[in-house]
């Protein structure tokens, strides 16, 4: 009798074929691929090139805010670079792009230290992406700089975690103190976004204080991030008739959101966090809608400040006369603090360079002078900035 | 004695296990990719029992992941941790019942959801799957004790060599078992004809809804090892791009073939990690591929007919 | 009741924008009953062939005969584009069930989004003013120029498409293909070149669309198809798909529950109430609203 | 062949059934008994409503009005799987085989329903299981021996010669062991040779399966030539029933037919 493909034999002996494939495949692979050969160990003694990974969200959903991180992070090596490296030596900067896809930043982590052999791992944007990341380099003792990852639980899942921007809790107390002193609003409605991480945290963390502070949450509504019609919660917000609107999300919803609350006569102000920093803001909003916006920021294009004008000049000459936003000033920013470690520690070596990135203090950075506290958390002051006239206009500094 | 089929089984687990045993010889990359290709593994086969054999199409299977995986996930992170770490038991010990009750999570929510809509038909059904998909997402995104949209953190990495491999082979030997019985031909009944097989006195519904609620049983596992595995879960992540990518896998598999289901997806997840030199331009060659790979092959990547003999075993 | 009042304008012009683009899913279903997924991706770059035409070709904008050839140029690239992707990658499996041709469309999709993203670059990009625009107050009531546009030319379409569907010889024939693809051939009709027309119309809907969308919503990025993509989609199922008016009450109603939801504090819960209410209406007619079930015959 | 005349309790029994699609009756109250073993002709021309009566014999619809009894049993409304169960078999007039599978499990499919095997024994196999499994394949071949469908029951059904798939399809339906039979046109697109060939297999069905035959057919010669009772509907009402000899003199089915046919 002739025997089906579906035989359990057959599908025995392939299903075990796969296993044993797979698996003996492994240290073929691991001693003859020749991107391994070069930088060997990555010990500190070997004079070839440091490297360097990067995990960014290049396509997908959340491109908008991984690409321009990444350039910013680009931007920096090839500074470096061009200036003769660091300890004598280049950075190999190697870029794997996460896809916004759930379980890549976990392969990817894994792959950039047991392939790649990198001394750092920077990344990612979001920070569901960081955490997926943060246990693998914690458990191989390999520092992770996070640019642009908010939540409070990144850098506690291990030592060998940072970030350079702000938290959820800080940019949230932030935003309440300047809501209830400079706007003097009791009534405020909460228009987040409910499928970002960044917008719930951020809302969490903005509504605790400023309800213990006295305020009052008048009504929250919801959105999903790519939503383009807010229409309907705006409609509902404005029957409420708040004394302001917290839209603590990113500026690709954000410029929609204002300009329509206009549009439905809302000119209560309105205001976010540092998810709003981008050019296109103005582009999408329009300057007479952003009037009476405000939002909490750690960089602004606009700033006179030399170090900032030399980034963005820098920025625009290497890609296109792109104006760089904020999540591209976190990435130079995630690059240049460990730059300044690796010359600090003398080392790549894990501990070393940990405890070196422990040590930042006063670091001037694009997006201001940035000390790593006791939790490895960046700790820098805050600006809160508004439009006039088509332009962003500095409203206050808030230090931490 | 056994069956053949189970004395198969049998040597597949065992085999899993010497593997595992040794697991900590490989790189964790390599393990991790073998470990994403024994719960794709789970996953196609599991679809390919509702949309291969039993010819329903399904869109939320990603769905029925997320159930699982956040089931799992509560056991051994979230409020059932208490529960978990009371019992006094090695988590290695209790982790195939955490998966269990994953399983059994997600096959309820499949029978909720199957028991109303499978009296629908191709699109429709495929539409009303994706829905509802789509509401379990968004309810997860709203239930503050599982993290909401922030996710569920921390999960331990439990997930094994073993446990992946052993939860596969079960699951292809169930697919199989189910699908070589007298039931089963019910459910290739179903797919090739619906009115003839209820003239056949086969209660159709009853059948759509065995297949679906074991695809959806089995789905529920590969959630919770993917937890265990990724050590993070949030609901973005098991959106209808996921169902969508196990779609893929099922039909370049040739649909209701298992073993061209199990190469289709060892092939598509090597393909992917192997397309990594392209970087950002990685997605343009990956679907420009897939679109080569349905016109050159248009009935899946493997289509040998099985002549369906009289197997008892 | 003020709130109301707006609310319900906020639904009909949300409404309308999903009818647009439901009316070319529909067409295409009707005539090859597939579901084609890069209609939507085609529609994103109906948005983009307007971004350009304006900032790089300098079609002047602000007035109406700018905004006009802005419109007709989205329209017919984005026919041609239609027109290429069913001859490149659907026509030759014709003969295959649907489920491979939807890989391929979901294959398509994907290239497409992601060209975009390579090509345009991820972040959005404002859209430019076609049109003047002004926004209308009646009391306490707003609507914006832009939202009347839409409601008007979705009307416009669905009159003009109802025309074509019944009135005219072309339109019998793409009936009579959708109806039996066999037969059609037996009778002299030259069924790739009706197919070819049928993607073409509704690749230029999608790029009108696009347009359209992008005006009412000045943002525009390489997957900004995705999201409306899938709530037209399920407006063309939830009016019976194969409909041309089923896709505009589907559209009309995904709108109104979509805003009416939102607005009433449940905001968190959109989608899935709007797919929940999808569901239970397949549940009482599997055929959607206005679509016509076609039972076995035994 | 004079065996059953109108028996005290009929196997199927048709009690003023009436259907109305929108507007439209299709069937108006038609009463007909069915004994044991018998086999009836079901006959009128085309648009007379013989395939609906069928199919709400089958439960493809339920029936507006009246009722139908099966072995004394309410069968009205009834879904067709459940029909089927109670011992009512069918074959389509447009044969409906499951194309893909194999001619051996076309008819293997058919035993699941005197199986007690549930989800749990496909799973764990046990003895039973197979010895049960074995029974199916058992019963499965000799039945496909008996109509001389052994050599091709590795085919997909879809690869038989028509004439096969017909055959097949009877045989299909035998497998769920049915005390009733309804045939739909079964010798539609048959050839003389063939007609006489299915004319000697329906009989041959009947004496070996010992079940009652119901046909819906259109060609006279096959239904006068086997049928013992034979139904006349004409416009969705009965007009006359009798034997084969009664219904070519009666008056009203000769009016139908406009006198064609009736004489063979």
């Amino acid at each position: 009798m002739n025997r089906s493909p579906f035989h359990p034999s057959t599908f025995g002996s392939l299903f075990a074929a796969v296993c044993l494939s797979l698996a003996g495949c492994k240290p073929a692979d691991t001693g003859g691929t020749s991107k391994d050969a070069g930088s060997g160990t990555g010990s500190g003694a070997n004079p070839g090139k440091i490297r360097v990974g990067e995990y960014a969200s290049l396509t997908g959903s959340e491109a908008a805010f991984g690409q321009s991180s990444h350039k910013g992070t680009q931007l920096a090596f090839e500074e470096i670079n061009k200036s003769g490296g660091v300890l004598g030596r280049q950075i190999e900067h190697l870029v794997e792009d996460t896809q916004s896809k759930q379980g890549e930043s976990a392969t990817i982590s894994k792959k950039f230290i047991s392939r790649d052999k990198i001394v750092a791992l920077l990344g990612e944007v979001a920070s569901g992406r960081s955490l997926e990341a943060a246990p693998t380099c914690q458990a191989a003792g390999i520092p992770m700089i996070s640019p642009s990852s908010t939540n409070p639980k990144v850098t506690e899942m291990g030592d060998y975690i940072f970030r350079v921007c702000f938290t959820d809790p800080f940019q949230g107390r932030l935003l309440s103190e300047f809501a209830r002193k400079t706007l003097k609003a009791q009534r405020v409605a909460i228009l987040s976004d409910t499928a970002s991480a960044y917008s719930v945290g951020l809302a969490k963390f903005f509504k605790d204080p400023f309800m213990a502070g006295g305020g009052q949450i008048v009504l929250e509504q919801k959105y999903s991030s790519k939503d383009k019609d807010f229409k309907a919660q705006l409609t509902a917000i404005k029957a409420v008739n708040p004394d302001a609107i917290c839209v603590p999300g990113y500026y690709t919803e954000a410029g929609l959101i204002v300009a329509q609350a206009r549009q439905l006569g809302i000119l209560v102000p309105i205001f976010g966090g540092d998810g709003w920093e981008a050019p296109q803001l103005i582009e999408i909003a329009g300057g007479k809608a952003l009037e009476n916006t405000y939002y909490s920021t750690h960089y602004s294009s606009e700033n006179s400040d030399p170090l900032v004008q030399a980034f963005v000049a820098a920025f625009k000459a290497r890609f296109n006369g792109e104006t760089p936003d904020a999540m591209a000033a976190l990435g130079y920013d995630s690059a240049k603090v460990l730059i300044d470690a690796i010359k600090r520690a003398g080392s790549t070596e894990g501990p070393k360079l940990r405890d070196a990135i422990a040590a930042t203090k006063d670091f001037p950075c694009i997006t201001g002078r940035t000390t790593l506290d006791a939790s490895r958390n960046a700790s820098k002051a805050a600006v809160i900035l508004t439009v006039k006239d088509n332009k962003f206009k500095y409203v206050e500094t808030v230090s931490p | 004695m056994l069956p053949r089929s189970q004395i198969v089984l049998l040597i597949s687990l065992i085999t899993a296990g010497i593997i595992s045993a040794s697991s900590s010889r490989i790189d964790d990359y390599i393990l991790d990719v073998i470990l994403g290709i024994g719960i794709n593994i789970i996953l196609a086969v599991s679809l390919n029992l509702i949309n291969g054999f039993t010819g329903q199409f399904s869109l939320g299977h990603a769905g029925f992941m997320a159930v699982g995986a956040y089931a799992a996930g509560t056991l051994t992170t979230g409020p059932g941790k208490v529960w978990f770490d009371a019992s006094g038991a090695s988590p290695a010990l209790l982790f195939p019942f955490v998966l269990f009750a994953g399983g059994l999570t997600a096959a309820v929510v499949g029978l909720a959801v199957g028991a109303p809509s499978l009296r629908l038909k191709g699109d429709y059904l495929a539409i009303v799957t994706l829905g509802f998909g789509e509401i379990i997402k968004v309810i997860l995104q709203n239930i503050e004790w599982l993290g909401g949209s922030r996710g569920m953190v921390g999960i331990p990495s439990y997930t094994s060599f073993f446990w992946c491999f052993g939860a596969a082979a079960v699951t292809i030997y169930a697919a199989w078992a189910l699908v070589n019985s007298t039931l089963g031909r019910g459910f290739l009944a179903v797919a090739d004809d619906e009115i003839a097989a209820e003239a056949m006195g086969l209660n159709t519904t009853r059948y759509k809804i065995i297949a679906f609620v074991t695809g959806a049983f089995f789905a529920g596992i590969a959630g919770g090892l993917y937890a265990h595995l990724k050590g993070y879960i949030s609901p973005a992540g098991f959106d209808f791009n996921k169902s969508i990518e196990i779609v893929v896998m099922v039909i370049l598999g040739g649909m209701g073939r298992h073993v061209g289901v199990v190469i289709a997806v060892v092939l598509l997840t090597v393909l992917s990690e192997k397309l990594r030199d392209f970087g950002d331009k990685r997605m343009i060659v990956y679907s420009a591929l897939l679109i080569l790979l349905m016109l050159t092959r248009p009935q899946g990547l493997f289509t040998w007919k099985p002549a369906r003999k009289a197997i008892t075993g | 009741m003020i709130e109301f009042l707006q609310q319900l304008i906020n639904g009909i012009s949300l409404g309308a924008i999903y009818a647009l683009i439901a009316l070319g899913y529909t067409m295409v279903y009707g005539v090859l009953r597939f579901i084609n997924f890069a209609h939507s991706d085609v529609f994103m770059l109906g948005a983009f062939v307007g971004y350009y035409a304006v900032k790089k070709l300098g079609v002047p904008v602000g007035g109406l005969a700018g905004g006009l050839l802005v419109l007709c140029l989205a329209m017919s690239i984005c026919a041609i584009v239609g027109i290429l992707i069913e001859r490149l990658a659907y026509r030759p499996l014709r003969s295959r069930p649907t489920l491979s041709v939807l890989i391929t469309a979901i294959g398509v999709s994907l290239l497409l989004q992601n060209l975009g993203q390579s090509v345009f670059g991820a972040n959005p990009k404002a859209f430019p003013r076609l049109f003047p625009e002004t926004n209308l107050h009646l009391g306490q009531l707003s609507i914006t120029s832009n939202q009347l546009l839409v409601i008007a030319v979705s009307l416009v379409l669905l009159a003009g498409l109802h025309f074509i569907v019944h009135r005219t010889k072309t339109g019998t024939a793409m009936r009579a293909l959708s109806f039996n693809a066999t037969a059609s051939s037996l009778v002299g009709i030259n069924n790739d070149r009706i197919i070819s027309f049928t993607f073409g119309l509704g690749s230029a809907l999608a790029g009108a669309g696009g347009i359209l969308y992008a005006m009412n919503y000045p943002s525009i990025d390489p997957l900004m198809g995705t999201m409306p993509g899938l709530k037209a989609f399920v407006a063309a199922v939830l009016g019976g798909v194969g409909s041309l008016p089923g896709a505009a009450l589907g559209g009309l109603l995904i709108g109104l529950i979509e805003t009416f939801v939102a607005g009433t504090g449940w905001s968190t819960y959109r989608d899935a109430v709007a797919f929940a209410i999808l569901i239970l209406i397949l549940l009482l007619r599997p055929a959607g609203l206005l679509g016509k079930s076609r039972s076995d015959k035994v | 062949m004079n065996s059953t005349r109108a028996k005290p309790c009929p196997l199927l029994h048709l009690d003023n059934v009436t259907i109305r699609f929108g507007g439209l009756t299709a069937v108006s109250s038609v009463s007909a008994s069915l004994g044991d073993n018998e086999l009836t002709g079901l006959i009128g021309p085309n648009g007379a409503g013989k395939t609906t009566v069928f199919n709400m014999i089958t439960g493809v619809y339920a029936p507006t009005e009246g009722a139908i009894h099966f072995q004394n049993k309410s069968v009205t409304g009834l879904k067709p799987f459940a029909i089927t169960e109670r011992g009512i078999a069918r074959t389509f007039q447009n044969i409906r085989l499951f194309s893909s599978l194999s001619v051996f499990d076309n008819v293997r499919v058919a035993f699941h329903l005197h199986v007690t095997q549930n989800t749990a024994h496909s799973l764990t196999r046990g003895p039973k299981f197979r010895a049960e499994e074995r029974d199916i394949t058992d019963q499965t071949r000799a039945l496909l021996d008996i109509f001389q469908l052994t050599r091709v029951q590795d085919e997909p059904a879809k690869s038989l010669p028509y004439g096969d798939q017909r055959r097949l399809e009877i045989v299909r339906a035998l497998a769920t062991r049915p005390k009733l039979l309804l045939l739909d046109e079964p010798a539609a697109g048959m050839n003389p040779a063939e007609k006489v060939e299915l004319m000697k297999l329906i009989r041959f069905i009947r004496e070996k399966f010992q079940l009652s035959i119901l046909l819906v057919e259109h060609d006279m010669k096959v239904v006068m030539g086997i049928c013992e009772r034979i139904h006349v509907l004409e416009y969705g009402r009965k007009i006359a029933e009798g034997t084969p000899a009664e219904i070519r003199q009666h008056p009203a089915v000769v009016a139908a037919y406009l006198g064609k046919e009736i004489t063979h």
